[in-house]
């Protein structure tokens, strides 16, 4: 087990590697100058050289490249251009952020999806079916930005009820610990903090939940379905089981595997994928932040997080891998 | 005679989907006393199984609708229980406590993520109301009952870990848990190898003993008839259309479909009882009066196929499968050499090897005298004219997406053999010498039956007109009858185009029919050779010995009391660098070879 | 269900107040607290490392800056100096007042001033070397003055310097630039640092004795970055925030309408004009370019997209900048029937032309743009609309090559260094425009001390620039300020939120 | 016979209230796209600052109101239309084609093949999609082509594991087995016996992919980086009304509406067709 952790995370390096080059030929080569984007319009062209020089920006691309590798290695990713702190320290001060967001969004999506799709499969084509698999298609017609602002319009604007945007309330001084505002809040033991993080993630969690409800439920339906007509589900009913066992306890298990995967895939593209809720909701994220180092050609920061998203990627994967094992027993690791 | 247990009366079931007044199983009649084994006899289609699944109720979930009919239950504390009026929960109620069943397939049978403890100990749990430790407990008799062993580690395993035979078992102790009046087996041995099929059916009878509970058994094979029921009922198409007493069912059938089915089983019993002969030596060493031995159009030497087994942070070699282990036979002109042995014996990994579907490790295989490994893609290309293959499964071998005329043709077309009308007109040919008409050329696979496919197969390896076909347990997946069709259809071919056959396969009843010779294949190897009638008849080794004692004897007056305990199939799996050490092949007769020390 | 929201939209004015007990448990508002939304986040500690106007503006008031401008008399005014008087043709004197002190009790002296212009120039993460390019150099005099030399003859140096904020050069010799800005930010400010958030919120707070502060400005001032122009009308609305940035013309009538806040609308010193690169066929031909002034219905924009939230203009600067000339009104007005005439005399009827615009840049830049293109294939033009990403286009711009574009030049309460950077022959490559007698005037212009003499100049090359066309000016957006009702704030045309300026009742 | 039955089958289930409800839609969206400039009662670039955000009218002429620069519409729909339809089918085709080939030939060979492939579709796969956008946008300049390109670009990946999970399973069966046996060569394996075979479950994955694509369409408008502001598409038309979203519902709702109708008759159709062609695909 450890042996295979370990192979799989060395595995990662290789990756790691290339899509370092390739992020970095891609940021070097695309259109756009970050000195351009950051300097006030009044700087002359000097100022700019200058700029540009002191930031390395002068070098032949190649040199930059092993000037970036030779740090990387040391753990060192240079520093932002737009936010001039070091890239990990401002990634990783936005990563729970991000983080906490797309798990409480997977929680609501699986909360909901999972019975909802389990419901659905026990009675194929009913109502809940139905009514079900529109909801389901809605939520995924319904593009992000679009539905964040309506929501900010209802919630925040018309009923009152929650606010319309950002992590926290300031002024509410809890220490931060592991930076998941609710994990902290429980710590510190301040149910104010508590319910003012759940106030504020409650948007942007169904927003980006709404999506993915849809996905799992229909992949929950398809596999529970298909479960349902294996063999071991007769001899289950055979046994005298009931419904209700027939259907969570056998065919249900057997369904999570596929399920488990969508859910680490779509938590992966949560990840990456919400820039647009975390730009309407100006939620303190890593998408924001990218959206800000794509849009400043902030170099350094642009990789670092490029770098940030490959590892999740791999630790989702590796972490979906582990949980196959937990659900199957077939499967076993090496 | 004893009371009723179970009596059906009318019964009939129609699918949701058929036209009207067709129905899968019209007007049953059946009734089964307490402590009796009935047998359903009948091919796949004639409705037993759905017969077996309408009286526990489960057809329903299949997208049946019970038409009409009576299952009458007799209650212990006396009446009876009609169980298709039943509501769900009380026919919840009966299933597994008063009812149980085992299925045909006991690899996908059982929960592949449950232990088979928490799997027995549901059934406990909720017919018998009983607390975890008890129905623990319960599961753990159980599992004595069906002899496993090792029961304590058995609870918390899961259904992966142990082999078909081990997991029947289980399958018959988690029917058997609460004491059911009536035990209906569907199928319970078909999927398995022929020695585990005796244990298991040895066991089912002892336990029948042991509990005197009833056995509903439906199954296709007669052996299996003979070896275990006290009443037989055929059925066909959805009819019964004899039933009796198991004797006078097999000294004076009636039906002409009856006796159809008793035809197709194997005739081993003749040549089974005399054992393991001393063969004098003078005759061993049989000297070669016949100098006229038919030329070897397939030779193979010291056949090798390993697979790697590798693991660890840096995916050693940690084991190899010896899938094949140092093959050798030769296969003589218009000859059928039979390779016996049970699954994951390697037989047909060999026939693999021979068509470099799988790379062997070593060894030679000479076709007419040319050595295939070492050849190079395009003459290899060549040789596969020579050499084809037929497949188990017909309807797997056929790509679903061509018609028939495109497979037979296509191994004209890869050859570039003749014009596009010369191509229909072999096809053509190749499908009436078969016995299909030409009017199903343009059919697809799907739209055929599974002896119609195989005939498909056979047509399409006729096509390049090989010198050898390499017949992977070409009829297995049929049914009887058609069975004998096909054999039959192999031999004509054999004699017609002078072909050899080497033919792969677990039953002895087929091997029986259709071999010249015979070899036995265990764990990778060849452990005896020889001709037919001296392997069936003296059988020298003992595992040859033992699998000729499992084949059931078809008739009830020969059954044979047997017990068998529960073994773990060994597998060939040998830490790297292990050399091979067995017994040479000595001759016990003449032409017969043997792995005995 | 569209409807049902539509409807609920409409109520949301009476929900709100309905809601206003709601809305006071919701944000634990604090009396003397306000909130600002901004469109921006905040980039950092360093003061000198952010270029956006908004975020300079918060720095000086902690920090302190030289000097202000003051809308109302439409002149700089001391802030931490006193006055800065030329002494010559290249030297100024600067004099700090002797009054304010830091908030640790240090005074400001002639060293910070000389050490914040080394770090404008030096700090490898300023982006103000701008505002000291043309120094030449700085040198205490005394505690409280200093003498600055400058390059060339600079009329406009008050105007580079005004943004500098002041920061003390002991404390940065003490502990280096990180640990100064970040744990020492001790300013000579009426307001002292209290959070930063990057990219997220800055939270300043009240120095009670600080001369410029009233006990009516708020005690606490969070900035909060909210890009959503939805969201920082909804939050005004709900009471989250006091005052809202950038309220979008559509939006205006909704907020006029909340029953809690009202919309301060208010010009901005911000540019919009269509360039035209005259090195680049068909630009080359001021014909050509007159016709696309010609063709712009600047009105029926104006009133369909911009809701009439702007000032239209007749030159690069409107009322309230230098060299605005009221009496002048520019010839070239909206005229399709001049514009096609003009392109058929230069033959170039059909002309294939891109119109570059930026996506959500300014204010409704491609609603307008999208009006624009169909303008001009009504007087001949073929043209087409192209809207990239703005990193690219603005790289582009920058480097001159994108010949038509539609841009703002904000910073332009007195005009010249933005007059020079784009009209004066290879002072930048963005529209490689030349012209003798512009450039002439706007090398005077810099030169001259007297005010008076200085927008006649400025004027007069205006004008030439004007009818030359190598740009057609547009107008001046007007910036709309969502305000809570109980927040006394008028803003100002330069996008700067200062506590000083906003009294709560 | 055994087809006719097979055909009836599809009759029927095309018959269901499903499969009408979503081929009703399609046929319609079709005939929109097709005829286009006949039914549009206006030039969708056709505008009239002074009837800017004009609410729908009953009476007409602008049945669905107009956008804010004054076109019409119900013709920019209309127009939308072909350019979102053509934009949904010419993502999946291009992604299609590229992922089914690198997965089937990943499968098949497996191996270095399959491990260079599985790399390159890990570190492709870790980009963030807006990043590759922006970047193949950025490059190559702004275009319908580009934009399908863009969307392409990481929308390969799930038929490439697709078509490798199918390759590698497919590549077992016997049939394959038994042509190599007949002596047929990989080209030929490939072509006749793995594409055919799992052609099916990628359209599986094709109807599913159609409409996201629509969708992200519409997110790289928000972002600025769709099709060129005059194209009519509804991703784009829905991106400007964002801006509108408070004022006036009708610009978000139509274009709305239109993507979630064709979603839904997309995804039916393809439930359909699942359901009632392809058992095997039930088989996840």
């Amino acid at each position: 087990m450890l042996g295979y952790t370990l192979r799989r995370v060395a595995g990662t390096i290789p990756v790691l590697f290339m899509v370092s080059l390739l992020i970095f030929a891609l940021v070097q080569f695309a259109p756009g100058d970050p000195v351009d984007m950051l300097v006030s319009d009044e700087a002359t062209e000097e100022v700019r050289l200058a700029i540009r020089s002191a930031w390395g920006l002068d070098q032949p691309v190649y040199v930059q490249y092993l000037t970036f590798l030779k740090n990387a290695v040391m753990g060192d990713f240079g520093q932002s251009f737009r936010y001039r702190e070091p890239v990990m320290q401002l990634i990783l001060e936005r990563l729970p952020a991000s983080l906490e967001l797309a798990i409480y969004s997977t929680l609501l999506a699986v909360a909901i999806g999972l019975p909802l799709g389990v419901w659905a499969a026990s009675r194929p084509n009913s109502l809940v079916d139905t009514v079900g698999s529109i909801g389901g298609f809605f939520g995924i017609s319904l593009p992000n930005f679009w539905l964040g602002i309506l929501l900010i319009l209802l919630f925040a604007g018309t009923f009152n009820l929650l606010p319309s945007g950002g992590r926290e309330t300031w002024g509410l001084n809890v220490e931060r610990v592991t930076g998941f505002l609710t994990i902290d809040a429980i710590i510190a033991g301040r149910w104010d903090a508590l319910w003012d993080a759940l106030r504020h993630l409650a948007l942007p969690v169904v927003v980006l939940g709404t999506n993915m409800t849809g996905i799992i439920m229909q992949i929950t339906r398809a596999s529970v379905l298909e479960n349902l007509q294996e063999d071991y589900v007769m001899t289950a009913r055979a046994k005298g089981m009931s419904g209700r066992v027939v259907l969570w306890r056998h065919a249900f298990r057997n369904a999570l595997i596929a399920v488990i995967t969508i859910i680490g895939l779509e938590f992966g593209t949560l990840i990456s994928g919400a820039i647009i809720v975390e730009t309407v909701f100006a939620w303190p994220g890593i998408g924001y932040l990218l959206l800000q180092g794509i849009s400043f050609r902030d170099f350094p920061l642009i990789t670092g997080l490029v770098l940030v998203y490959t590892t999740l990627f791999v630790l989702i994967n590796l972490a979906i891998d582990m949980i196959y094992t937990i659900v199957d027993p077939r499967i076993r690791m090496g | 005679m004893t009371e009723n247990l179970l009596s059906i009366s009318d019964l009939a079931v129609t699918f949701q989907g058929a036209p009207d007044g067709a129905f899968a199983v019209k007007g049953i009649d059946l009734a089964i006393g307490r402590g009796e084994v009935v047998a359903i006899v009948g091919e796949s289609g004639s409705g037993k199984s759905v017969t077996a699944k309408s009286i526990m109720r489960l057809v329903e979930f299949m997208g049946a609708k019970i038409v009409r009919g009576q299952a009458m239950l007799s209650e212990r504390a006396g009446g009876a229980t009609d169980l298709l009026v039943l509501d769900e929960a009380r026919m919840q109620e009966v299933r597994g406590d008063r009812v149980a069943m085992i299925f045909q397939e006991p690899m996908t049978s059982l929960n592949p993520v449950l232990t088979i403890g928490q799997q027995l100990c549901e059934v406990v749990v909720k017919h018998r109301k009983a607390g975890r430790k008890e129905a623990a407990a319960i599961a753990l008799n159980a599992l004595q009952q069906v002899r496993i062993p090792e029961p304590e580690r058995r609870l918390k395993q899961y259904p992966h870990e142990l082999s078909g035979g081990m997991r029947q078992r289980v399958m018959i102790a988690m029917a058997i848990l609460c004491k059911p009046d009536l035990l209906i087996a569907d199928e319970p041995t078909t999927a398995l190898d022929v020695t585990v099929q005796a244990e298991i059916l040895a066991l089912l009878k002892t336990i029948q003993r042991e509990t005197g509970m009833a056995i509903l058994l439906i199954t296709h094979d007669m052996g299996v008839v003979a070896e275990i029921a006290d009443k037989v009922v055929v059925m066909l198409r959805g009819e019964v259309v004899e039933s009796g007493d198991v004797h006078a069912i097999f000294n004076a059938p009636q039906h002409e479909y009856t006796r159809r089915l008793l035809d197709a089983a194997p005739k081993l019993s003749a040549r089974l009882g005399c054992g393991p002969q001393s063969i004098p030596e003078a005759q061993a060493h049989a000297p070669d009066a016949d100098t006229s031995k038919p030329e070897v159009v397939l030779s193979v030497r010291n056949l090798v196929t390993r697979f790697a087994v590798r693991q660890g942070m840096f995916q050693r070699v940690v084991a190899n499968v010896h899938a094949v282990e140092s093959v050798s036979f030769d296969l003589r002109e218009k000859e059928t050499l039979s390779l016996v042995g049970e699954s994951g014996c390697g037989k047909s990994t060999t026939g693999k090897s021979i068509m470099r579907l799988i790379r062997p490790n070593g060894g030679e295989v000479l076709l007419q005298g040319r050595n295939l490994e070492g050849v190079g893609a395009s003459e290899m290309t060549q040789m596969r004219k020579r050499i084809q293959m037929v497949f188990q499964d017909p309807y797997a071998s056929l790509n679903p997406r061509m018609s028939v005329e495109q497979i037979v043709a296509e191994p004209l077309r890869i050859h570039r053999i003749g014009s596009p009308t010369e191509i229909r007109d072999r096809v053509f040919s190749l499908l009436d010498r078969v016995g299909l008409t030409r009017a199903q050329a343009s059919l697809y696979p799907h739209q055929f039956s599974g002896g119609q496919r195989q005939r498909i197969c056979i047509a399409r390896a006729l096509a390049l007109n090989p010198k050898v076909i390499i017949a992977d347990e070409p009829v297995s997946a049929l049914d009887v009858s058609i069975q004998g069709q096909i054999l039959d259809l192999l031999a004509e071919i054999q004699e017609e185009f002078a072909i050899s056959i080497l033919f792969i396969s677990h039953d002895m009843a087929v091997v029986e029919r259709v071999s010249d010779r015979i070899a036995v294949m265990y764990l990778g190897e060849i452990i005896e050779i020889g001709p037919r009638d001296a392997v069936l008849g003296a059988p020298a080794h003992p595992y040859t010995q033992q699998l000729l004692s499992a084949v059931p004897i078809v008739h009830p007056d020969q059954r044979r009391s047997r017990v068998f305990a529960a073994r773990e199939l060994r597998s060939p799996i040998r830490p790297p660098g292990y050399r091979h050490e067995t017994p040479p092949m000595k001759a016990v007769g003449f032409e017969h070879y043997a792995r005995i020390a | 269900m569209m409807k049902a929201i539509k409807r609920l939209l409409l109520l949301s004015g009476a929900a709100a107040a309905m809601a206003g007990g709601a809305a006071q448990q919701v944000q634990a508002q604090k009396a003397d607290q306000i909130t600002v939304a901004i469109t921006e986040g905040i980039t950092g500690n360093n003061p000198y490392a952010d270029s956006v106007v908004l975020i300079g503006s918060i720095w000086c008031q902690v920090y302190g800056c030289l000097t202000r401008w003051d809308f109302e008399t439409g002149k700089f005014v001391p802030f931490l100096a006193e006055s800065l008087e030329p002494e010559d043709d290249l030297n100024w004197i600067l004099t700090l007042r002797a009054d304010w002190k830091r908030h640790n009790g240090e005074p400001v002296v002639a060293a910070d001033v000389v050490h914040s212009i080394e770090r404008s120039r030096n700090d490898p993460e300023s982006m103000s070397q701008a505002s000291v390019q043309y120094i030449e150099k700085a040198e205490p005099l005394d505690d409280r003055r200093l003498r600055i030399t400058t390059t060339q003859k600079m009329a406009t140096l008050p105007n580079y310097l005004a943004t500098m904020q002041i920061t003390s050069k002991k404390i940065y010799d003490q502990h280096g630039a990180k640990v100064a800005d970040r744990e020492h930010p001790v300013g000579a400010g009426p307001y002292r640092l209290v959070e930063v958030g990057i990219g997220s919120h800055i939270v300043i707070e009240r120095v009670d004795d600080h001369p410029m502060v009233q006990p009516t400005n708020p005690k606490r001032i969070i900035y909060r970055m909210m890009a959503e122009p939805e969201q920082r009308v909804t939050a005004l609305a709900n009471g989250e925030v006091q005052i809202a940035q950038g309220i979008p013309p559509q939006l205006v009538s909704r907020v006029q309408q909340l029953p809690n806040a009202t919309a301060e609308i208010v010009d901005s010193a911000e540019a919009m004009f269509i360039a035209m690169s005259p090195k680049t066929a068909p630009w080359d031909n001021p014909k050509v370019r007159q016709a696309v002034c010609h063709s712009i219905n600047r009105e029926g924009i104006a009133r369909a997209i911009l809701g009439n939230q702007v000032t239209l203009l007749n030159g690069p600067v409107g009322a309230g900048q230098l060299g605005f000339d009221p009496a002048y009104v520019s010839p070239i007005d909206y005229n399709p029937e001049k514009a096609r005439k003009l392109l058929e005399e230069a033959g170039a009827v059909g002309v294939a032309v891109d119109l570059y615009s930026p996506v959500g840049r300014y204010i409704a830049d491609r609603q307008i743009a999208e009006a624009v293109v169909p303008m001009l294939q009504d007087v001949g033009f073929k043209a087409t609309l192209q809207t990239p990403e703005w990193a690219t286009l603005w790289t582009n711009v920058q480097r001159g090559e994108t010949p038509f574009y539609y841009m703002g030049r904000g910073n332009m309460l007195d005009p010249s260094p933005a007059l020079a950077q784009y009209f004066e022959t290879d002072a930048s490559p963005r529209l490689k425009y030349s012209n003798p007698d512009v450039d002439a005037l706007l090398q005077a212009e810099r030169q001259e001390f007297d005010p008076e003499k200085r927008v006649a100049m400025l004027s007069k090359a205006m004008t030439a620039i004007t009818e030359d066309a190598p740009a057609c000016f547009l107008w001046l957006h007007k910036l709309s300020w969502g305000v809570a009702k109980g927040v006394d704030y008028k803003p100002s045309k330069a996008d700067r939120v200062n506590g000083w300026e906003i009294h709560l009742r | 016979m055994v087809r006719s039955s097979k055909t009836r089958k599809l009759a029927k289930a095309l018959k269901s209230p499903k499969a009408a409800f979503s081929l009703a839609v399609i046929a319609l969206l079709l005939l929109a796209a097709a005829f286009a400039p006949l039914i549009a009662p206006f030039d969708p670039n056709r505008q009239d600052l002074m009837l800017a955000m004009t609410p729908p009218q009953l009476a007409g002429p602008h049945f669905l109101g107009t956008d804010h620069v004054g076109r019409d519409m119900m013709s920019r729909i209309i127009y939308g239309s072909r350019v979102s339809l053509l934009i949904a089918v010419a993502v999946v085709l291009f992604s299609g084609v590229v992922g089914v080939t690198l997965g089937v030939v990943s499968g098949y060979y497996g191996g270095r093949v399959d491990s260079i492939v599985q790399k390159f579709l890990e570190v492709v796969w870790a980009f963030p999609p807006l990043l590759l956008a922006i970047s193949i946008v950025a490059f190559l300049g702004q275009g319908l082509g580009i934009l399908i390109v863009a969307l392409a670009s990481q929308r390969w990946i799930p038929y490439c594991r697709l078509a490798r999970a199918e390759a590698l399973s497919l590549r077992e069966r016997e049939f394959v087995s038994a042509a190599r046996s007949l002596g047929a060569g990989d080209a030929r394996i490939l072509r006749t016996h793995i594409l055919p075979n799992l052609i099916q479950s990628a359209l599986i994955v094709a109807t599913f992919a159609m409409a996201t694509a629509i969708i992200a369409e519409s997110s790289l408008s928000f972002l600025g980086l769709g099709v060129p502001a005059t194209t009519p598409t509804w991703g784009g038309m829905l991106s400007d009304a964002r801006a509108y979203i408070s004022t006036s519902w009708w610009m978000a709702l139509f274009p709305g509406l239109c993507i979630f109708c064709t979603v839904l008759a997309i995804n039916l159709l393809g439930d359909v067709l699942r359901t009632h062609l392809d058992p095997r695909l039930n088989r996840a």
